[in-house]
This record gives structure tokens, C-alpha cells and sequence, in this order.
């Protein structure tokens, strides 16, 4: 937290990537932390090697929650969903480069926990 | 003018306040609503209980068992007395506020309410104020009345005599609330409902701290606190009754103590205040409320009260000064040291965060009174609470932090 | 043989075992049943979170909230750890022993027992296992089969038997008597009401601070126990439940914490462990109560039982040594450190009375195990117990108060 | 304490004096203190004067409930019920001439609590 949020969270929170719906789409899936009120939603189009060849997500948030949707999208571009398996919560932290503390860590990981379960169903998201 | 006090001075009786956060910057604690800190007399009276006279209480006749038992009964004395109760039979110890209410929500209310029966809740309920009776009215079939929050976060009290009108059975209702700071006029309140044949639960979480409360002047039938709220420990709070509501209740929880009799399959329950205390108690921790007690005595709770709106309405001045901050509530006279508010393009959980790196600690969130943030179309606020170890250099450390938070997201 | 530790050096980790009684004789403590001392490391654990991290937890952002509720998610995790839970998830903290139970029997028991329905329960039974069970029943209407002492002091287990083969809905028992020190065979009984498609309650309040409990090797479905006897605070207690059990269960209280999300007039519930905890917990004593976990696992609970062992045998042997004095229960290597005698033509209380003159620290009275005393047509017995601190000179200390005990009534 | 029990508390403990029953009897009452099983009933007769002309108690118990009942009994003879309502706690303190902590408290006061209960109702019994 020395530099307070890091210039590229701010930047992904003020300008975020991929940010809207897509319709249609061939997943479509959103939740919340009802504690803060973060809000995701991601919408995924895949191809026939089930390839993500489009992504948008929307919501509203924390800069930490926003800022990480939108760096996970950047990020999934053209990843196979038997990658996007693999995404750890450390995956997030790095692309955020900051540390957090628990409350904080649920804003970061909404996104993934969004993109998970819309993926493979509840069962994939072990949250702890 | 009123006998002030140093709030400076008073910090110093605080060891968490001497602490330093992120290596190097001095803690500025702005989070009472959330919980006190502790003043070390307290911290000393917990430690000496637990390095002297730990015992059981109330069965034991060894040395200790008898200092114990002085020591938990005699803080039950003095907590009696800090909110002026006519006995400290009425004094029934809980976990907490949220226990307390939960008592009376199961005890009295299953013993009294039927099918069909309407209670008052209101808008700015904390939810440990609504959830009990929500359980309670899916449970039995109770009629829910809500007396909205106007637009100068006050309750609507036209409503409320709307909702008198049904004969409601009980009325549920904060003295202050934990989001808006807004003051209830309970004593008025408490005289409409027993007007109208209701009994008056009040949830004083954050008054008793804070002021003083005197539950006979204001004329109610219950009256939950807890200790964490107003410089004790955790694990302890408070449920007061008047005594023919008390005696007349059912228990609430079985188990030791609470009990006259046991045989295999029945019992006789026990007097009051004990047949609402079962297992061991938070022994050390009552004692160490009654401590917090003599220490609020000794500061003065006309005095906190004065402090406490000083810093409140100072609090606010400065507030409102910022360009894009919205404070909710009513205006300074009429409200506890609380103050929520947003900040246009910046959510409270990052305003929070921010602050934090000066060592400044508020809240962010829904404060568990979500039904009230929905009213103002808000999923959260940042909330910077005050209290008797607060001072003007504190707010001005919080402003001077905002003012930062808006340069980061500007 | 075991590896001994010496109890005279774990008695100096124990502030309040270096006291002085009536201003110039040694305290004895034979009290710990009732509660245990605390060690300094416990004390300092207390003290240090009360004078650093001390803030609300789950909801803050600010350092001192991220402090406390890393420790008291940390002490949660321990506290599974040191009784073997498969998940920290499945550590319900709630104030006692005695509060773990009646959330069993309220959430639970009205959730899936209806009129008729038997449980079982036994005549050696605290009463925190006995009334929750006799409030429920009355409620709700069910049968209650008593599984009675035997002349040894241990449950009669064809009793148990014929009580299964009705189809009990559950099984409700002590897994250590605090009276008679009686082991029951948790295991087999746990084993044998699966069979009968009972769910089985275990009151482990005597047990996890004296001896290894593994939960899951035990096979049982809930267990309950105390901080304050296991050198930890007194405000905080546990229940553990299996996963499935407790996610299918309704919360018990209502407030904040226990939800997702509140309504004016409905309540999402929140996940494990966090639907069982209505308001702030103690988080304090939660968190001391995680350095107690520390300070047993240090010793070795292999140890502390092998020493409570030695302790009791040796004075099982001094006690039945007096003439005129009866100690009830099975022999030494059925029990743990616990022992429980009535001395002809003196009355317990004065038992305990004369003792505390010399410093010596025993319980008198019902024990809350009046059905248990009925059974040995008693009013009430002396109660000596012993844990990790107490040496053979301890024991010793007690003869020689008790034969003074016989001469001044002689 | 220092003195154990006093001699004069053990002697009343075991030679008990007014001990047993009064048949018939004018005012019987009982009571006990579920806590430690101590029991006290006490039978008086009563002259036309309101005075006490016979007394007895019986019961079981630890010595300091046992011995202020005996105690008890010795002091009332000849006493009137007017009188009787005067005792408290201090006079009961001083027949045993010890000091004592809240739960034998209880113990030492079972007799005054019965005599007084037993002769006026509880409403003339404050405890505490
Ligand atoms: C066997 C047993 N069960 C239950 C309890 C109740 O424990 P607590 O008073 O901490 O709820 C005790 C201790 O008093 C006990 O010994
Ligand atoms: C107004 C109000 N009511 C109730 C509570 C609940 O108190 P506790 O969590 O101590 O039960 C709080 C504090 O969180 C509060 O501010």
C-alpha cells in the first residue's frame, strides 16, 4: 500500500478494458459481495475449441473489484476454459501487484469467482 | 458552557491509542461505533481477575469462588445503577446487544405474541434489531409495521402513530442510530406504545455509551447494550427489563445456574436475574464492564455527551466543506458522534483503505443496517465515529486524509 | 511409562497459583472442573489484543480490524486443528458449553424432531445437557428414554440398547462426568446410534481440556466445550458439528454477522460458521482462547492426560485411606482427574469450608448434576479435581485437610 | 474463620437444642436451599399474646445452617411475633460470631427465612 493503489488499478478502474455486455453470449453469469455491494457480471463468447474469443464484464464496485474484472479480462483473451481452470487467487494478486487484507481480498477475487463459476459451475470455486 | 475535558488527556488511559499502524503513523480511531477501545484500568481489572480470583461463581465457597462472585455481582450492582434500573435483579448479563434482543424477541415474545399479532420495526433498525423479530414473525405469524426514515434521517412519526393505531404488541426501536447518529425521541416514543398497550424495546447499543441513560425517566419496558461499545471487553453485554415484564417470562436458554431444581425430565427454574444466565458466565468480562462503568463514571457521562457534540458538529463543518462528500442524517444537534458519508466517484471501501494508510480507521460498508442504506439507494457508506478520546486535531487528521483520497482518484 | 512433565514447574505459568489464601497460606486449586486457571501466556495473549488490534471484525477494512479478525479466524482454525474438525467452517464459537447445546437442541432439534420423537439422555448428565433437551421437549413434545448410572458409576449399556431399539431421533451425553470423572465409551455409543439412525450430542466440556479428542475418530455428530476450563477465557465456548448437519440447519440467533443480506421484513442467512455467530462475538476471549490451544498443545494433551491420570489414582488411594469417607464413581482407570466424596456426619459445605482455611480449593454442592446426586440419595458431595498444575503434593495437601476436616467435627 | 468453627457452632451442630416436631403446632413452615440440600422446618406455638411458647426445629444441613436454627430457636423463646419481625441478618451474624461469604450466607439465614416466611408470608422475607 505504499503508493497508495498502484497507477494501473486507478487506470483500469477510471478506464476499464472490456467493459459492457455481450449479446448474445454463451455464458452469462454475475454476483455479488453483499457486504460492500461489489457487483460483477461476465459474459463470455467461445469458439468451437472452446476458446474465449470475446469477453465483457460490468458491474460496479470498489476500484480493487473493477480494476481486477477488468485486468482478468485483458487477460483471459484467447485462453482455452481448460486455462482459465488454473487461474489461482495468486494469479490475481500479481496481476494487482498490491497485498490485501481479507475484506479486501473478496473485492479482488469477485471476478475470478464470477468467471469460475459461470465457467464450471459452483463446485469449481473453493473460496477461503 | 459545559465542564470540558482534554480529549488528548483521556487518550492516554488508552493503550491502542498509543499504537502506531503501517510502521510509522500514529493510529487516529475513528471506529467506536463499531467497538470501543479500553482504557487501561479496564485491561488491569481484566488481567488482576484472571491472575487472582478466577473461580466459578455462585456455587463455590473457597476463597476465590467467593471473590468471583463479589466481583460479578457487584459490577451487576454498579451497571444497575449507571442506567439508573430500580433493581439489579434487572440486570440479566448477555453475549452481547444481539443476545439481548434475541432474549426478549424468544422469551418474551413467544410467551406473549400470537398469530396475527403486528409489531413496529423501523428503517434505521441495526440488524440486530430487525433479524429476531423477522425470525420470530416467520416463526408465529407476526404483522410487521416500518416507520420510515424522512429526508432529514428522522424517524417518520406520523407513521408511527398510523402503526399505534393497529395495536401493535410490541414496538422495536434504536435510541441512536449506529448510520445516521440520529437521536429517537424514545421518552415520547415509550409513552405513545404504552398508550397504545405495546411494550417498548430499545436498543441502546449505542446510547448508553454515550450519554446518559436513565431507563426509568425514559420509560421502557427493555433496554439492550454491550460492554465492547463503552470501553469493556467483548464477550459481555447487557439485556435491562422492567422486573413483573422479567419475572413473567419464560427462560431462554437451559443449563446450569438457571435453575432451582433439575430432575431427569423437568426443572424448576431459578429467580432472577440468574434464570436468564445459564452456564458459566463471561465472569471476568462482567467484572470488567462494571470497570468501564466506574471509568465512564469518573469522566462523566454529561461531559462525554458534551465532548461528543462538540467534535460531532465540528465533525460535520468540516465535512461538508469537501466538494462531492455527502453526509447522511440529521443536522449536528440532533445526532451521537456518528458520521456516514460517500464521496462522488470514490467507494467507501477504497476511501476506507486509503485512510488506513495514515493510520486513519473508518468503516466501510452497510454497518449490518443494510434495509437503511437501501433506503438512500446506497449499497455503502464510509462512516468516521467518535468518542470521548477524540479530539479536533482527530477530525482535522480525517479531512486532511479525504482531501487525499479525492487527489488518488481525482 | 510415559514422558512425565513436572507439575510444579507448569503450576509457575499460572499467575494465580502463586497467590496466597486468608493472607499467608498457599493457594491448593481442586477446582478446575468448575474452571481452570489460566496461564500467563493466555493472559498476555488477552492483554496484548486489547492494547493493539483491538476492532470489530469481518467488516473493517482498517489495520486493526484486518489484526483482529486474522486472529480470531486464526484461533478458529487452531481450535479445529486441536480436535481433529475437517474444517475450521464446522467451529461454531458461541459463550459456553452450555449455549453450544441448546443451539443444538433449538436449531437442530426444531428443525428435524416433531412431536413424539424419543431422544436419549443420561442420568449422569450436567444439567446444560439436560434441561436444553427437557425445554425442547415440553416445546415440542418428545419422549425422553434416561440411560441410568450403574453401581460402578458408568452407564448401563443395555439400558442404552433397549433405548435405541425404539429409534431414538438422538443420543444426548456427557463424554466425561464432572461428578463421578466416568469415561464413556463415546465410540461405541456413537457407533451404535448410527445404527439406530440417531444423531449423537457429546458434552465435551470435561473432556477436550483433559485428554487428545478426535472428533472424527469419535464418529460422533456434535460436540460441545468450554474455554474456561481448558486455560482459556471464560465469554467463548464451542460447538463443532459435522459440515452436512450444521449447513442444514436454520440459524439459531439473529443479528448481524449471521447474514447475507436483511430486508425490512425477511433475511438471507450467511454461510458456515458465520450463521451461528449473531452480533459482535467475543473476539477477544476467542482469540485467547486460540493461545490456550497453543499452550496445551505445548505440554502434549498425551501428557496431560498420563499426569491427570497418575494424580487421580494416587488420590483415589489417599481418599479411600479415611475413615468414614466414600468416593463415588468407577476406579481410577475408568476416570479422569476428577473426584467426588462425602465424609460422614459433615456436611460438603463445611467440608469445603474448613479446607479453604488452609488454602485447599474444592467445590461443594450439586456439581448441576442434581439427577445424578438423587441417583446416590445425596444433596450434594465435595468435589476435588485436578488438572496439568496439580502435583501429588497437592493431593497430599487435601488428606491432611480432610483429617482436620474429621477432627474438628470429631 | 480463624478458629475453624467456633465451638459454639459445632456444639449447637451436634447437640441441636429445640430439635424435632410440634404436634399440633400453630404456625408450620419449611423450606430449602436447593443449591446445597440444606433444610429447615420450624414449628411454633403461639399464646394469646402473639408470644412464642414453644419452638422446635428439624432439618438437615451443613453446621452454620443447622446451628442458627438451633440458635435461633434458644433466642425466640418468650419472643412475640412483633419481635420476631425485627431480626435480621446482623442478629443472625452475631449468634455465630463468624463472618461469612454469599453462598454460606444463605445457609446461616435458611432459619430466619422459614420463621419469618412461616409467620408472616413471603412478603415480609427481603433477601439479599
Ligand atoms: C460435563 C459438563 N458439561 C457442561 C458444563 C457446562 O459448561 P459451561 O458452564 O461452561 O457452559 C460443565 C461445567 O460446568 C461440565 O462439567
Ligand atoms: C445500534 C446498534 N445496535 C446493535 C448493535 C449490535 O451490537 P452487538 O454486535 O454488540 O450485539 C450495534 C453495533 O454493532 C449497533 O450499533
Amino acid at each position: 500500500m505504499e503508493d497508495m493503489y498502484r497507477e494501473v488499478i486507478l487506470d483500469h478502474y477510471k478506464n476499464p478494458r472490456f467493459n459492457g455486455e455481450l449479446d448474445p453470449a454463451d455464458i452469462t453469469y454475475q454476483d455479488d459481495n453483499p457486504l460492500c455491494g461489489d457487483m460483477i457480471r461476465i459474459d463470455l463468447r467461445i469458439d468451437d475449441n472452446n476458446r474465449v474469443i470475446e469477453c465483457a464484464f460490468s458491474g460496479q464496485g470498489c476500484a480493487i473489484s473493477q480494476a481486477s474484472a477488468s485486468m482478468l479480462m485483458e487477460d483471459i483473451q484467447g485462453k482455452s476454459l481448460e486455462e482459465i481452470k488454473d487461474y489461482t487467487r495468486e494469479d490475481i494478486l500479481d496481476m494487482l501487484g498490491i497485498e490485501l487484507g481479507p475484506v479486501r481480498l473478496k473485492c479482488a477475487m469477485l471476478s475470478l469467482k464470477v468467471l469460475k463459476v459461470g465457467a464450471y459451475g459452483v463446485q469449481e470455486w473453493i473460496e477461503d | 458552557m459545559t465542564i470540558r475535558f482534554d480529549a488528548n488527556e483521556i487518550k492516554r488511559d488508552f493503550p491502542a491509542l498509543q499504537r502506531m499502524v503501517n510502521e510509522d503513523v500514529p493510529l487516529v480511531y475513528l471506529d467506536t461505533t463499531a467497538t470501543s477501545q479500553k482504557p487501561k484500568k479496564v485491561l488491569e481489572c481484566l488481567s488482576y481477575y484472571y491472575s487472582n480470583s478466577n473461580a466459578n461463581v455462585h456455587r463455590g465457597i473457597h476463597t476465590l469462588a467467593e471473590e468471583a462472585t463479589a466481583g460479578y455481582e457487584s459490577a451487576r450492582t454498579k451497571i444497575g445503577e449507571f442506567i439508573s434500573a430500580p433493581s439489579a435483579k434487572e440486570i440479566i448479563y448477555t453475549r452481547n446487544t444481539t443476545e439481548a434482543i434475541n432474549l426478549v424477541a424468544n422469551s418474551w415474545g413467544r410467551a406473549n405474541l400470537r398469530s396475527g399479532d403486528r409489531i413496529v420495526l423501523t428503517e434505521m433498525e441495526h440488524h440486530s434489531n430487525l433479524v429476531p423479530w423477522q425470525m420470530l414473525a416467520a416463526s408465529i405469524g407476526l404483522e410487521i409495521d416500518i416507520i420510515p426514515v424522512d429526508d432529514n434521517g428522522c424517524l417518520d412519526l406520523e407513521v408511527y402513530e398510523k402503526h399505534l393505531d393497529k395495536n401493535p404488541k410490541a414496538v422495536c426501536v434504536t435510541h441512536m442510530s449506529n448510520v445516521l447518529g440520529t437521536l429517537n425521541p424514545i421518552k415520547e416514543m415509550a409513552t405513545q406504545a404504552h398508550e397504545h398497550g405495546a411494550v417498548i424495546v430499545v436498543d441502546a447499543a449505542q446510547s448508553v455509551p454515550h450519554m446518559p441513560v436513565d431507563v426509568q425517566d425514559l420509560g421502557v419496558d427493555f433496554v439492550a447494550f454491550s460492554a465492547h461499545k463503552m470501553c469493556g471487553p467483548t464477550g459481555v453485554g447487557v439485556l435491562w427489563g422492567r422486573y413483573e415484564l422479567l419475572d413473567g417470562m419464560p427462560p431462554f436458554l437451559g443449563g446450569g445456574d438457571m435453575i432451582k431444581r433439575v430432575y431427569l425430565r423437568d426443572f424448576d427454574t431459578n429467580e432472577l436475574p440468574y434464570k436468564f444466565e445459564a452456564g458459566t458466565p463471561a465472569i471476568g468480562e462482567a467484572i470488567a464492564m462494571g470497570a468501564a462503568v466506574d471509568y465512564l463514571k469518573g469522566v462523566g457521562m454529561e461531559n462525554v455527551w458534551e465532548h461528543e457534540q462538540d467534535i460531532v458538529s465540528y465533525a460535520m463543518e468540516r465535512l461538508e466543506e469537501i466538494p462531492g462528500l455527502t453526509v447522511y442524517g440529521p443536522e449536528a444537534e440532533k445526532r451521537g458522534g456518528v458520521t456516514a458519508f460517500t464521496l462522488d466517484g470514490v467507494h467507501p471501501h477504497d476511501i476506507s483503505q486509503i485512510l488506513d494508510v495514515d493510520g486513519i480507521a473508518v468503516r466501510a460498508g452497510h454497518h449490518c443496517a443494510m434495509p437503511l442504506h437501501e433506503r438512500y439507494s446506497l449499497v455503502a457508506t464510509a462512516r468516521a465515529s467518535f468518542y470521548l478520546y477524540n479530539s479536533y486535531d482527530d477530525v482535522d487528521k480525517l479531512i486532511k486524509g479525504l482531501y487525499k483520497v479525492k487527489q488518488v482518484f481525482g
